[in-house]
This record gives C-alpha cells, structure tokens and sequence, in this order.
C-alpha cells in the first residue's frame, strides 16, 4: 500500500473578488520511502497542497476529496489532527528564519516538541534534542541548544527546522521549498542532509519546489503542478529525458544553463490564469504553443502512459 | 458577587457595635478640601476647621442678636477715644489642649506670629503697632491709626489664639494634622483631601453636657450629587451647595432641614471706569438698568438670593434696605444710551468670570441676551481666577471691561467692601473698576475711624458712601448670597452665623 | 490620555480601503451615523424651530423642562431646548474634532518625515523632542496649555494637538524610514530626483495612508478629549453649545434631571463610538 | 578606453557586536573591476558576498570607504552632488523585485516618465511619445500606461523597470538580480529582453545574479565575489570550462543543473559563509576548500593576473584546475 | 543588555532633566502672578512684595531653575504657593491614592484584556471576536464622566448602595476602626494592621472608582493583544509549530503570546503613567483624594510649585516604566537587545 494516496484533491479560498480556485482535483500517490518533488511556478498550490495534508488550511479555504489516506487512516474524516500533524506528517517551509519562534532557544523549541509528543523527562529530553541535532549535522549541539534562532545562519536555520520536524517521529516529511532562500552551497548541503534521512530513518519526503535543478538531483519521481492541477508525473529520469506536456517542455526549455548563451530562451509567453473565473478546458491552452482545439473546451484528465508517466494532455 | 455584597456592607455599619459605648458623631460634609489649617495663615474654608479647634478674643454674632459682639477668649474690651489704644481683658482659668495656661502672652504671642508669618489675612492686625502685657490677663494694643480692633478679633481668619509652645513650628506641621488651640475639639486624625476628625477636649473651658458630640468629622465631598445623598440619607449632619432647583423637595422631607440666611456676601460686576465707554456714567447707568436681576436670581440661584442693595450685604451692619436699586428697563437704558451717543450700541464689552463658576457664567449669558437687544456685544471671557485678576491689575485701557466677582468680608466691617473694591489706591489691588472719588474715600476713612467709638454716626457714614457708588453707578450690584445650608432635622442649637460663613460651630450643637 | 489606540502597526495597504469597508458592516453604520451627524450639523438651523436657544439664547421660563413634546430632549438650567443645544453642539464636537486633529497632522506630519527621511542628527533632534512631548501627561499638558491661553473653542484644540502631534510624527517618521530604505526610493536617487521631490512624489503618498487611518482613530479621542477639557470649563465656552460643557453643567441636576446629562453625553458617546469603529475598520482594511 | 573602471574600492560598514565594541564589516574589499563599452560583466558570489554593496558603490548610493569609481573618464566618488545628479542620467539601475523597487502609487506613466522629467524639458506630448515608444521597446502596450506596478504581473512590471532604465539611454545599467524573484518562465522572457536590448541599443550592462546559470546566458566575462574579495575574473567561457578558484568550481558544482543525468560533482563545499565581522584569516576562503593548505591559513593570496588576462585569487589555482579536470 | 540599558538610562534621564527644564520655564510663562498666588487669597501689596522676595521671584530665571533642581536633589519638592504644604508630603499623601486606583485598573486590564484578547485573537472574526469588538470599542468611547455618573445611578440609585459613592472609606471605619498609614495604600495599609473591617470596607469603597478607570485599559489592553495576536498568529513560526503538532492552548498563550505581548505592556505603561493625572475625573466624581485631583487644582490656581513637582514625578514614572517594559521586552525578545 502506498504512503500517502490523494485523489481529487481541490482547495478553494472565499476572497473578496469571488471563489479562489487553488487546488482543483490533484491526484498523487506516494509511496513510502520515496522522495516525491511536487514542482510548478509561483501560485501553482505546492504549498496549500501541503498545508491541506495536514489540515492547516485556514478558515477561509475549503478542501474536498475522494480520498485522502495516509497509511491507511482516512484524513478526510479526521477530528483529531493533533495525532496526523507532528506525529504522522511533518512539515518545514520555505523561510527558516521566519519559521522559528524568535523568542525562545532552539532548545526550549525543541523539547516542547519532544515532551508534547513523548511525555519524556527532561534528562530524556535533552538527550533526544542533542541526538536530533546531531542528525542534522549540527555538530556543537549543546551550544546550538541555547541559541536563539537569529543568532544562527541561514543553512543551520533550515537545519534546525528539519530537526523539529523529526522530533516529533513523524514518517512522511513535507518539505516546502527548504532551499529557496539559501545559497547553492548550502541548498546542496540541505539536499544531501535529506536524501541521508530518507535512507537512514525511512522518511518519506516530499520536496515542494519551483526549480527543476534540484528535482532533477534529489527526487525519486515528481508531479508538475500548473495551476491546481497535476500537468505531468512520472519518474524523475522519464521526465528529464521524456518531457511530454507542452507545459514542462516550456520549462525545461525556458532555463539557461551552459550552451543557451548568444540563444534566445523557450519562454512561455503569457501568464497564469486567474483562479477565480478559471477559464474552461486545458488550464494552460492559453500559454501552449500546441494549442487545439479541443484544448480550449475540454479540461484533459491525467492519462497515464507507460512507465508510470501521466500526463494531462489532449496530445496524449 | 451578588451574595457576598450585603454581607460586607453589614459589617462596616456593624463595626460601631465593637465599641462599647457609642459616642455621639456630628457629620459634616464640605464641598472642599481644607488647604491650610495652619491657625495663623488659613484663609479659606478651612475656617471650618480652625474654628472648632481655635477661638478668638472676641466673638461676632449671628444677626438679630442684641450685642454686635460677644465676649469669647476676653471678658471685657475698651477702645480710647481716638480709637489707637485697645484694652482687653482675658478669661482666667482658660488652658491650651497642650495643657499652656492661656494668657496676656499668648496673646501676644498668636498675633505676632500671625504678624510675622504675614499669609492669609494677617494685614487684618496690620494698625498694630505694639502689644503690651501689664499682667496675666491684660493685654493693651497701641494702633497705628484708628481700627475697630474688637471687630478685627473677632475675625474668622487670622484671630485664632495660639499656645506659645508651637513657636518653633511652622505651616507644616499643622497641616500634618497638628493643633495648638483652646477650643473645645482637637484633630484627632487628618486625611488630606479626604476627612478631618476631631474629638472633644475635655478640659474645655466651657465645660462638657450631656448630648454635645464627642467626635465631628469634617468630610470632603466634592460632588454635588454625593453630598445630597449623604444628608438625605442621615450619613451626614450638615451639608452645603446643593442645586438650588433641589432644595425645594429636599425641604420637604421630614429628615433634613434648610436653612437660608442672608450671606455677607454680595456679587459684583466691576465696571472699568477708565475705559470708553464705561469711563461715561451715563453708559454705567444705562448697563445698571439691563442686567435681569430677577430672572438671574430665579434662574440660576432658583430664588435663594435678593438684589443687592448697594455694595453693603442686606443684614450686615452698615446695609440700607432703602438704598435704591436698579431694575432690568430696557427702555430707560436706551434713552441713557442715546443720551451718551450710542443710540443704537453698537459697541462690544468683554466681561471676565472665573472659570468654572456656573453661576457667574450664567449671570453673563442671560445679561448677554439683554445686551444684545440694545445692540451691544457682551463677549464672555472665563479665566482662572489669578489670570483674571492679573489682566484688570494691569493697564485699565487693556483690561477687561467688567470684571465679576464676588466679596466677603474678612472680619465684618463695612469698611471691608467699600475701602477695598472702591477706595483710591495708587496700584489697585482690588478696586479693579478704577473708581477713584476722593469724596467719597474721606468719608470711608473718618466713618472707620469712628466705627471704634461711635457705631451708630459711622454706619450713617458708610450707608451714604454706599449710595455714591449706587449713583455713580460704580459697579454693577448683582446679589447678595444667601447663606444655605442643609442641616438633619434632629440636630439641636444650631444657628447660622453669616460671619463666620460656613461654619459649624460643633460646641454648640446636640442631638 | 485618549491616545493608545496607536500602537498598532501599519503596514502598506495592498487593496483598496473602500472596497474592505463597504464588506464591513459596522463600518457602514458607523459610517452612516457620521454622516447624519456632520448632515445635521451642517442644516441645524432646518432641524429645529428653536435655533436660536441652540446657539445660546436663554429661555428661562422654561428652566429644565423634562422631555415633553414641546422639548423632545428636555431643557437646560437656563430653558434653552436641549434638543437644539444638542444639534449645535454637534458643530462643535465635529469642529474640534477635526481641528485637532488637523493641528496635530499638520504638526506632526512634516517633522516626522523630515526625521525618517534624513535621519542622522536631525532624527535624533526631533525624535527626543517628542520623547519629551510624550512624557509630559497630556491631559495634564493639555490643561495647562488651555488654562494658560485662556478657555475657549480653539485654545483647547490647540492644546490638545499639542500633545497629540508627537504620535503622528511617530508614525509618519517609522513609515519614512522604512520607505527610505526601499528600493524605489534608491531607484528614485539613481535617477537624480531631489530629495523633496522625492517626498513629495514617493514618501508622502504611502505615508498618507497610515496617517489617515489613525486621524479617523484619532477624531473619536478627539472629541472626547475636547468633551473632557470643556468639562472641566477650559474647552469651549457658554453661550456656545458644547456636549462636554453640557453635561458639566448636567451633571449637579443628575439623577433628579437625568435628561440634562444623559443627551449630550450619549452624544459625545455616539459620536466617538462611530469615528472609533470607523478607525477601526479603516484600520483592518488597511492591514 | 574602459567605461568604468573601479579600483581598490572598499566599503566598511560599522557594526556592533556584543557589549562595547565595535567592528567593521568589510562588505567590499578592495575590489578592482574594469566594464568595456558594450560589453556585459556578470557578478556572481553567494548571498552577503558584497555584489549589491558593490553595485550601490559604483552608484554613489552609498560613500566608499575609499577607492575609486572612474566613469566616463571622471571619477564619481569626486563629484559634488550637483554634478553627480547630472552624471546619473548616464547610469541606471534596475533591481531583483519589481514590485519594491517600483513607486506603489504612481502609475506606469509617471514611472517612466521620471526620468525624463528629472534629466530632460520634455514635456506633454512629447513626453508621453517616449514613455509610450520605450514601453513598447520592452514589449508593453500604451495599455499600460495608467496601471500601477500592483496590477502588474512579475515579467510586466519587471519590463517596465527596464523601461524606466533605458529611457535615457545611459551608458551603463546596473542589473541587481533582475530575475531572481521571477519564475522560470518569466525570467527566461526577461533574459530574452535583456539580449534583445542590448543588441538593439548597445546597452553595457553590469549583471548582478547569485546564479551562475544566468550569469553565463548573458555575460561576456565574470567576476566571482567572495566575503567581499573577487576572487576570480574571466570570460564566460574560461571560468565555466576552466574555473581555476576552488569555490568558482564549488558554485558550479553545487548548480543544480535541470538533468539527472549528470553526477553530483566530488567538489563540494562544507560550512557556510564566515561572519563578515571576523573573517578567516589568510585567504577567507580556507576553511571551507577541501585543498586548504598551511599557507591558506595565513596568507591572504593576491588577486594574480594571468596571461589571458584571466585573474584568480588563489595560492595555487594551476593545481585545482588540472585536479578539478581529473574529477570531470 | 549593558550598553542597551546604559543607552535606555541616558535617554531616560535626558528626557526627565528637559521635562523639568520645560515645565519650570513654561509655568513662568502662564501669565500670572505667582508672589499675589502665594500672598493668599487677599493679599496685600506689601504681602505680595514680600512674598515676592521670599520666593526669589525677582532673581533671574536660570537661577531659580537652578536653586530648584538643588533642592529637588536635595529631596526637598518645594511649597505650594497656594497652601504653602510641603510638597513631598502632599504627594506622599496623594500619590498613594492614585496608585492604588491605577494599579487596581491595571491589574483589572491585565486578567480581562489579556487572556479575551489572546481568544478574540485567535478566533477573529468570530462570535467572540465581534462581540469584543464592539464593547471594546465601546469602552474607549465612553467619556469617563459619563461613565462614573452612569455607574453610580446603577449601583447605588438601581442597585440600592451596593457600593458605596465617595471617598477611600466609610467615615465609621475612620472613626472607629481606624488604622495607621504605613504605605498609604489602604488596601495594604489595613491588611497590615490586620483591620479585616476596614479592608473590607476599603476594597468595596475602590470598586467603583476601579470599575470607571479600568473601562479605558480593560478595552484597550485587548484591543492591543487582539491585535497583535492576529498578526503573530499570522505569522509564519505558528504555522509552522501547528505543523509540529503542538496543542493549540500551547501555541496561544505560549508561543504567541509571547510575541504578542509587547505592544500591549508597551501600551498598558503609558496607559499607567498618563492614569496617574488623567484619572482626576475619576477622582472628583468619587471624592478620591489623588494625585489627578491635586494638580488639576494646582493648575485652576496656577500654582506652579505643585504643577512642576507633580509633572516630574508622573515624568519619573513615565520613564520608568518605559525602561521597565524595555527590559521586558528585550528580555522576551533577544533580539531587541542587539539594536
Ligand atoms: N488563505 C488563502 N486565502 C486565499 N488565497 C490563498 C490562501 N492561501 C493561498 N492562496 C492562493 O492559492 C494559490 C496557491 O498558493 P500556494 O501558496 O499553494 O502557491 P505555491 O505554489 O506554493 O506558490 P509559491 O511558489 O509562490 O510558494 C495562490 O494563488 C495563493 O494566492
Ligand atoms: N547598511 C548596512 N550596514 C551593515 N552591514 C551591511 C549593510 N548593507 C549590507 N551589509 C552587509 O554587507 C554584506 C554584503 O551585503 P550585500 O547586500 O552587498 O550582499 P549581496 O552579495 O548583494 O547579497 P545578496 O545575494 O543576499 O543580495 C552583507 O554581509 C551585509 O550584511
Ligand atoms: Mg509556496
Ligand atoms: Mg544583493
């Protein structure tokens, strides 16, 4: 059985201009121990999806399924998320600074988590802090224990939030954009910390993120996310080699890298759609330099190919 | 909570049960607080205070008696003929609450240092020129020029007798809630701002009866509506400043009691004789006559108060019940004002007030709407008390052209209100009209040096110089102030003594 | 002493104020209720046969009437109709109102974007100056200033901005400098604009916004304030109508004559309730 | 002749630390960097490596600690502030967020027009012909002209920064991270726009970016920036096929390149960047070069000029570059 | 946290050093005659001349500002020049009073403000949130005034003298359970004297006047943490503790309260501070002999002594408890220190 299976995932705000359509019907499956990139650009829903997971969408959203099981217990009918969140699914998030309390140690954030989750003493639980850190690769535990989070850099933020993450046992790890705001150097650092966990503890990761570099060095297999909607998801080396959806071609071919100098980029002209009057048909028609028909009345569905590869395309 | 709440309040009106023998309380809630209860310097309403802790060589008394005077600290008092050499003879047997026998050097002793400390109303001694002792219970007071020192002494200010062992002590240490008096209480606590409680000296010279209080308190109540529930309620024994519009149903219960007396206090609206157009009698006259005395005294003072005759307080020695008054006439005061070319007005007034004062500021809003139909612009200016005074001190020609305010006496002499608001001065302290008339100073001055020997020939004296100011139009003679106080009907002997306003002379009082 | 209320932080409106007001529905009432009072204000005269004793003419056969009627509000110590008085009032507590808080913007304002935007020794000229201006007790300040020029209508507004100005240099000075380290305003500097232009241009149309938000907060303070000084005589003066005058006055005749408080107080209270709501919803909005 | 020139420049910001003291952030440190007309120079360096500080001092935002900043023949940090506003016309700068670095409440006409009110007499029709000629020159219609930067997508209001920049045609522009708050797609139209420009106009540009992979789309030659130094200078091609500085080959092999296939390089980088207040001694470098040797730790290497006018600032840049070629 | 404080202190004492330079040479400058004001109520010329010389009124400004700070460091607050009390035992008497009721308030805004904030917060928009809304903003709204009247018609006219109206205690409790001034405050005072009588009959006489002050900072204080929680709440460090499972009660009133709280105490001083002379309409309407009231009547009689004194100690206070809620705040926030 699966992690994690999502069927029909939509979310939706209630804006003062109208329903905000963010998520509309996202299906994933992950599987245990894998590491699964989530990608898509600016608003595409990486992160409410994540929040979704964990029931922290806020008031003004709502969310629908068909299914929404995490290793068997069904999250849609769950009351209690105090036993999903922390225990089952833990997340971090883009901006380590902004996402630790300011106001207390990395030590006092820490052992909350583990004593609300373990009931330990506190010998225990310093003990498990000093264990977490080290995990992270955070070396000089005791003294980073007495810190506060400004006082440490950027990478070790990150390090930090992870170690939180993990202090609470979960097993399915989100992981939203955790490299955005570092420098390469450290993205790679934080990438490598991850995929060790991953081997080292079982931890299922998702990797939400925007850059297709890092997908294309971390992940297991991955969805691109065009507004709400899964466009394609396969392996991470099918999807590299094999990009079918007009959208992720758009992308890989709109990155410079080595070679593109003195050539234009493959820029997707255009911009995303609004989620509040979402247009019928292929949410991307009006970007695709494919454009049919078809595209512009019909909304295609995921189709799986072969070698697990789907995508939402007339083409296909 | 709800419940706990009567229990509680059960308790405190239960605490005088602790007490074995319940002693007899006399209530008295003042409207202010008592800034000064140094006996020397106080010159406010803290003459409540002093008065029941201190007393004086002479006592003035209360209207309708049949001497002016009578003896208190002294038994017996002369004057010489030119009026510069006062002998008094003083009580035997009388003691300090300090246990300081009192005698011809406390005497001297109270009045120099009232001298000396020259606050409050000390410039009443100020004809004094030496004190002599020749004995115990003589004291011969040599004057500078004429004065009626037997009315000085019987001052409510700065005529307390004072035991010579406080010599080292000064305003504060009074006001720590210390005394040094003969009189018939002592402080028994003081709580700034909030109460003064005194307890009976015992070894009053008067002697104890049965039913007199053993204990006054002297509460602050400063609001209005606080002190009327207090008196209605019987938690307080003697009150003052209630609404007037109140009084009426108030005097109906059988509980509480009102009493109105006439007041030698009178309200005045100084017009500025130096200043176009005021500087013309014809203009004063015309004003005199649009002010609406009635309606004013009806409206704001709900009747308890009468027009003033004059400058001399109706019941005063020295009033004339017959001195003419002017009444609101429009007309007449169009036809003065056409006669002083202002046919139409067409000129603006500004008239001063003390900030806060209701009624003076009602006084000038309804004479404002009078004004106003003869074409003249009354503007109101309310000013703290000590601003106002600075700005009509100043150069007449910028000062405000009436200035409203109200007089009392410091001891009761007529010579008080006619000397001080209308006698020629070279910088005026208080004649803030500017009158200067050397007529009628002369006749101020022999009138008060003869008040010493000749009561009768000088009060004759005073009543005319008082109608020269009614003809001059000196001033505006708004009302005189009655005395108003609300008393629980089961207090027994108290009288009302304008001469000592506002005070309850507690010695005097039952239940 | 009417003056926490501005302690909350602004931050750059990202949509229009009106449009979050008009979704708030305490917003509109409060809104409406401003507008009826300022209306009223406006067309007293139409609003009552008895203008005349609304603006101070005394009626004293009719000294405190209860409400009847003849006097739907009841009548003053002096029969004016309490119901006129009320109305005229109005133009006062508006008037003061706005004047004090103009004074204190007008004020306020500039010293406090001059200290954000130029910072350096200047900044901390201005800044201690208002430290110095908040020590002070304002109410206390407030009344020294109005007993000092002497009680009336614009002394107490005066004195009240005097001790309100502080506040908006505050904020406009904590707005100034955070523009000033935005990068439009160095975009701006790299082009060669002035330095007032780029005020003018860059600084004070974002700082307007906060400004305004706490002037709507400030103007129900202000009123009550302006109630406060007038209760204690130092604020407008008789025969002027006034609301704080007006229950000073009220206040020896209550509870035998509620009426005489009760209207003009519940004015005083309605009118600082609907700038007060007002403030807050702006205050939201512009969140 | 070189269009701008900077030498020895250096910019200490002063910083409190701790109880009394106070130390020196040495954000720029004697950095020495040559622009040709029509030539593009990328800057490229790690978040705090000293690209913006440089940038605002080549710009006169802030004042240098010392050095020289010689344009167009004259040295900036000279001139009076008369003077200075006059040479700005010449210089422009655009910045990472456009939304920031754009006037919130002024619409996309005056945001144009800024310029050319503040440097030219042009006025009314005129005016608002070039405003309008330069958004189209950027790809936006005389739609635009009333919108405000909010109602903008990231690439339009990105484009009408770029508007605002080239208005005046100056010599230089200076692209602060352009793109690195846009999306992949929005910042390849971008990029696009860039190249379009410059071939057009003849733009010189000085290219801000964090990410080697944008810098080498557009640059002509790069200079890499570390904890305030450059630490290496060449062309595009020569510091990506042949990077001779330890951290040079670091940063491109912690790019994360859109392939699977390409192997995690063996060059990697441990630790982060040292405090700008107390930085390593010898070269700043040292404790994060897994080739670090004594004399790292010691020496502060000068920035050596080689024969193809490459520059390294490295003890032993020769040895890395053939021991990075064995690990390709 | 020294040089932050050292820093702090300098600024504290340089604003309480030009407070006094301010208020001395303003009140010269309120056109009136301090030598008649200390001459009394009638005086005489030669009253006033002497009174004159007494106070040194004739010497040059800067000369008696610094005879007046001379004796201030000497501990002597002067005269009244209305009274002639000393002035330091008329705020010893005065002060106490006033304190009682502001800190009273305070407390009262602490145990309400506070933890309905902390809900209206974490709920808003909510049944609580909007509820709270309106009666806060009501309770800024309410002229104090019109309050106190309003409060004593319902408690002792409808409520039949529930409380009592006036004064700190009853006048039986003076008379015969009387206790010694120790401190000043009566609460203290009569616990200390073990006059459960006359604490009692203290507590019951405070509760109005409390319930009248305490209506602006009960309001406001919530108000304030409503606000501030919103936005903590916001932020992204709660999301991201939710994400961790914690309880919602932890993450409330530890988490974010934490950072909430600031504004609010920063707001709840200044509100103490200016409650120290603004809460004087309080004080006439309850006869509540404080500090408010003692100045109010120092400024109607222009007695400049009295106005200088009172205004540097509320300054004194001002000051010290901005320093106070600065140290709070930098020691809730250790990053406050490094700026
Ligand atoms: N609470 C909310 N109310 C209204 N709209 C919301 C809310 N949260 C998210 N959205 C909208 O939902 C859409 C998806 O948001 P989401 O944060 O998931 O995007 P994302 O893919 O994570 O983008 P980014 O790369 O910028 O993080 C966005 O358009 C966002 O504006
Ligand atoms: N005003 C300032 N005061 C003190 N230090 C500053 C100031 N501005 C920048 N710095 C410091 O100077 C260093 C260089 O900053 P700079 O902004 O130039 O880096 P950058 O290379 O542009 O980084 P990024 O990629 O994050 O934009 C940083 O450590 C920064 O903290
Ligand atoms: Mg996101
Ligand atoms: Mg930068």
């Amino acid at each position: 059985m699966s992690l994690l299976e999502v069927r029909d995932l939509s979310i939706s705000f209630s804006t003062s201009h109208g329903l905000f359509r963010a998520v509309n019907g996202v299906n994933l499956t992950i599987e245990r121990g894998e590491i699964f990139g989530l990608v898509g650009e600016t608003g595409c829903g990486k992160t409410v999806t994540g929040l979704a997971l964990m029931g922290l969408i806020s008031s003004t959203g709502r969310v629908t399924a068909s299914r929404l099981s995490l290793d068997g217990l069904n999250l849609l009918s769950t009351r209690n998320w105090q036993n999903v969140r922390g225990r089952r699914i833990s997340m971090i998030f883009q901006d380590p600074a902004a996402c630790l309390n300011p106001t207390f140690t990395i030590g006092q954030q820490l052992s909350h988590v583990i004593r609300y989750h373990f009931h330990l003493d506190s010998a225990a639980t310093h003990h498990r802090a000093v264990e977490l850190l080290n995990d992270v690769g955070l070396s000089d535990a005791a003294h980073t224990l007495r810190t506060y989070p400004h006082q440490l850099s950027g990478g070790m933020q990150q390090r930090v939030m992870i170690a939180l993450a993990l202090a609470s046992g979960a097993e399915l790890l989100i992981a939203d954009e955790p490299t955005t705001a570092l420098d390469v150097t450290i993205q790679s650092q934080i990438l490598r910390l991850l995929k060790s966990l991953r081997d080292k503890h079982t931890l299922t990761i998702i990797l939400i993120t925007h850059d297709l570099g890092v997908v294309a060095h971390t992940c297991d297999r991955v969805a691109v996310l065009y507004a709400g909607s899964v466009a394609e998801t396969s392996s991470t080396v099918d999807l590299f080699r094999n990009p079918k959806h007009p959208y992720t071609q758009g992308l890989l071919g709109a990155m410079p890298r080595h070679g593109t100098r003195g050539k234009p980029l493959l820029a997707i002209e255009g911009s995303l759609p609004s989620g509040i009057n979402p247009s019928v048909g292929c949410p991307f028609a009006a970007r695709c330099p494919l454009v049919m028909k078809i595209c512009r009345t019909d909304n295609p569905t995921l189709t799986p190919t072969e070698n697990a590869h789907a995508i939402a395309c007339h083409l296909y | 909570g709800k419940t706990a709440a009567p229990a509680t309040q059960q308790a405190v009106t239960e605490a005088p049960t602790a007490v074995p023998a319940q002693p007899a309380v006399l209530t008295i809630a003042y409207a202010n607080t008592f800034p000064d209860i140094d006996p020397s310097t106080s010159f406010s309403n803290d003459g409540a205070v002093t008065a029941n802790i201190y007393e004086t060589l002479t006592r003035y008394n209360a209207p309708g008696s049949k001497d002016v005077l009578s003896p208190q600290l002294a038994t017996s008092w002369k004057a010489s003929p030119d009026g510069l050499v006062w002998t008094f003879h003083l009580r035997d047997g009388v003691k300090f609450h300090d246990g300081v026998p009192f005698n011809s050097a406390a005497v001297k002793f109270s009045i120099e240092r009232t001298k000396t400390l020259n606050g409050g109303a000390a410039w009443i001694w100020g004809s004094v020129n030496n004190i002599e002792t020749p004995d115990d219970y003589t004291v011969i007071f040599r004057l500078d020029y004429a004065a009626p020192l037997d009315l000085i002494a019987s001052s409510g200010f700065a005529a307390w007798m004072i035991s010579p062992s406080v010599k080292d002590k000064d305003g504060a240490w009074f006001n720590a809630g210390h005394d040094a008096g003969t009189g018939p209480y002592m402080i028994e606590s003081y709580a700034p701002g909030a109460r003064i409680i005194l307890t009976k000296f015992d070894k009053y010279w008067g002697g104890w009866k049965a039913g007199q209080f053993d204990k006054v308190v002297l509460e602050v109540v400063e609001d209005i509506t606080v002190r009327q529930q207090k008196i209605e309620s019987g938690e307080a024994d003697w009150t003052l400043q209630l609404p007037t519009e109140n009084l009426a149903s108030i005097g109906k219960k059988p509980d509480v009691k009102v009493l109105i007396n006439p007041a030698f206090e009178t309200m005045v609206g100084l017009f500025n004789n130096k200043k176009p157009p005021l500087d013309n009698q014809k203009v004063r006259e015309a004003l005199s006559y649009t002010f609406p005395y009635d309606t004013f005294i009806q409206t704001s003072m709900s009747g308890y108060a009468t027009q003033a005759h004059g400058t001399i307080p109706a019941g005063m020695y020295g009033s004339d019940p017959s001195l003419f008054q002017y009444g609101l006439d429009p007309d007449k005061a169009k036809s003065l004002l056409a006669e002083a070319g202002y046919p139409d007005g067409g000129f603006e007034l500004t008239m001063t007030y003390a900030t806060g004062d209701s009624v003076e500021q009602q006084a000038g809003e309804l004479w404002k709407a009078e004004l106003a139909k003869l074409g003249i612009t009354l503007n109101l200016q309310p000013m703290a008390w000590e601003a106002q005074w600075d700005l009509a001190k100043g150069d007449p020609v910028n000062a405000q052209d009436i200035f409203v305010m109200y007089w009392w006496p410091t001891y009761t002499t007529p010579y008080d209100f006619l000397f001080n608001m209308f006698h020629t001065e070279e910088t005026p302290l208080f004649n803030l009209g500017y009158y200067f008339n050397a007529n009628f100073d002369k006749l101020i001055d022999d009138a008060n040096t003869l008040s010493g020997s000749d009561k009768a020939k000088a009060e004759t004296m005073f009543q005319n110089a008082a109608k020269i100011l009614v003809e001059d139009a000196a001033s505006l003679f708004i009302f005189d102030q009655s005395s108003i106080h609300i008393i629980r009907s089961d207090l027994k002997g108290y009288v009302d003594n304008p001469a000592y306003s506002h005070v309850v002379f507690a010695y005097e009082l039952s239940r | 002493m009417k003056v926490f209320t501005r302690w909350f932080g602004f931050r750059f409106a990202p949509d229009s104020i009106p449009a979050h007001l008009r979704r708030d529905p305490l917003a509109v009432v409060s809104s409406l209720i401003i507008m009826i009072m300022i209306l009223s204000a406006i067309f007293a005269p139409l609003l009552t046969s008895r203008a005349a004793e609304g603006l101070g003419e005394p009626n004293p056969s009719e000294k405190l009437a209860p409400p009847s009627a003849a006097h739907i509000f009841g009548a003053d110590h002096l029969g004016r109709d309490l119901y006129a008085r009320v109305l005229f009032g109005g133009r006062t507590a508006l008037g003061m109102g706005f004047l004090i808080v103009f004074g204190a913007v007008l004020i306020g304002a500039p010293l406090g974007a001059i200290a954000g935007y130029f910072g350096g020794w200047l900044d901390e000229v201005i800044m201690r100056v208002t430290d110095v201006a908040l020590a002070f007790p304002p109410l206390l300040l407030a009344i020294a200033i109005a007993s000092a020029l002497g009680p009336n209508l614009t002394n107490a507004a005066i004195a009240i901005a005097l001790t309100w100005w502080p506040w908006y240099t505050r904020i406009v000075r904590a707005q100034a400098l955070a523009l000033r380290e935005r990068p439009f305003i160095e975009a701006a500097h790299v082009i060669g604009v002035g330095n007032f232009t780029i005020i003018a241009r860059h600084i004070l149309p974002n700082v307007l916004s906060p400004v305004i938000v706490q002037a709507t907060l400030d103007l129900g303070s202000a009123i009550l304030t302006a109630a406060a000084l007038s209760f204690l005589g130092l604020g407008v003066q008789p025969p002027t109508p006034d609301w704080g005058q007006m229950v000073s006055t009220g206040r020896i005749y209550f509870p035998q004559r509620w009426w005489y408080v009760t209207f003009p107080g519940t004015a005083i209270f309605i009118a600082t309730m609907a700038f007060n709501l007002l403030g807050d919803s702006v205050q939201d909005a512009n969140k | 002749m070189a269009l701008l020139e900077v030498r020895s420049l250096v910019k200490h910001y002063p910083v409190r630390v701790g109880l009394f003291s106070r130390r020196q952030a040495k954000a720029v440190d004697d950095v020495n960097l040559t622009v040709n007309p029509g030539e593009t120079i990328g800057i490229v360096g790690e978040s705090g490596s000293g690209k913006t500080t440089l940038a605002r001092c080549i710009l006169r935002m802030i004042e240098p600690t010392s050095g020289e900043v010689i344009f167009d023949g004259v040295d900036l940090l000279k001139l009076g502030q008369s003077s200075l506003r006059t040479k700005r016309r010449e210089l422009a700068v655009v910045y990472q967020n456009p939304y920031l670095s754009l006037s919130p409440r002024l619409a996309v006409r005056d945001l144009v027009s800024e310029p050319l009110v503040t440097h030219t007499s042009l006025r009314g029709d005129a005016l608002n012909d070039r405003v309008v000629e330069n958004l189209e020159a950027v790809g936006l219609s005389a739609d635009y002209l009333n919108k405000r930067s909010r109602q903008l997508s990231g690439g339009q209001a990105q484009r009408v920064a770029i508007a605002r920049a080239l208005v005046l045609r100056p010599k230089l522009i200076v692209l602060d991270e352009p793109t690195s708050a846009l999306d992949v797609s929005v910042q390849a139209q971008v990029l696009n726009l860039l190249v379009k420009l410059r071939t057009e106009l003849g733009f010189t540009y000085l290219f801000i970016s964090h990410n080697l992979d944008v810098v080498q789309h557009l640059a002509d030659r790069i200079a890499v920036m570390y904890l305030g130094k450059v630490v290496e200078v060449g062309t595009t091609d020569q510091v990506f096929s042949q990077a001779t500085h330890p951290y040079t080959m670091a940063l491109l092999a912690a790019t994360p390149e859109p392939h699977p296939d390409r192997k995690a390089s063996l060059v990697t980088v441990q630790g982060s960047v040292p405090s700008l207040t107390a930085p390593p001694t010898g070269c700043h470098y040292h404790p994060r070069c897994q080739w670090a040797v004594e004399r790292c730790r010691h020496e502060m290497p000068a920035l050596r000029l080689d024969e193809d006018r490459r520059a390294v600032r490295c003890h032993f840049p020769r040895e890395y570059f053939q021991a990075s070629k064995k690990f390709e | 946290m020294l040089i932050y404080l050292l820093r702090r202190l300098l600024l504290a004492i340089l604003v309480i050093v030009s407070v006094s330079v301010v208020t001395f040479f303003v009140a010269r400058v309120i056109p009136s005659d301090p030598a008649a004001l200390y001459a009394g109520q009638r005086p005489t010329s030669d009253q006033i001349a002497a009174a004159r010389e007494r106070l040194e009124l004739d010497q040059p400004l800067y000369n008696q500002y610094f005879r007046f700070v001379r004796d201030i460091l000497k501990g002597d607050l002067g005269t009244s020049y209305k009274t002639k009390h000393a002035i330091l035992a008329d705020i010893k008497t005065f002060l106490p009073a006033t304190l009682e009721l502001v800190i009273a308030s305070t407390l009262m805004a602490i145990i309400i403000g506070i933890p309905v904030g902390v809900l209206a917060g974490a709920k808003h928009g909510g049944w609580l949130d909007q509820t709270t809304r309106i009666l806060s903003i009501a309770g800024v709204s309410f002229p104090t005034f019109w309050l106190a009247l309003v409060l004593q018609l319902f408690f002792f006219g409808t409520l039949h003298r529930l409380f009592p109206l006036s004064s700190r205690i009853s006048n039986n409790v003076a008379l015969f359970n009387s206790f010694p001034a120790v401190t000043g405050f009566y609460l203290i005072d009569t616990l200390l004297a073990g006059n459960f009588i006359a604490w009692r009959d203290a507590v019951w006489h405070i509760i109005l006047p409390t319930l009248t002050l305490a209506t602006y900072p009960i309001s406001l204080t919530l108000r304030m943490t409503r606000a501030a929680m919103v936005e903590t709440l916001s932020e992204k460090y709660i999301t991201a503790a939710r994400a961790q499972g914690l309880p919602e009660r932890d993450i409330l009133f530890r988490y974010a309260l934490k950072n909430a709280i600031v504004p609010t105490l920063t707001v709840l001083g200044l509100s103490f501070a200016y409650s120290l002379t603004g809460a004087f309409l309080v004080e006439v309407i309850f006869s509540w002999p404080g500090l408010g009231k003692y100045v109010t009547d120092a400024i109607f009689n222009v007695d400049f002594p009295v106005i200088v004194a009172v205004t540097l100690i509320v300054t004194l206070f001002f000051v010290s408890i901005n320093l106070f809620v600065d140290i709070i705040q930098a020691f809730l926030d250790p990053r406050v220190v490094l700026r």
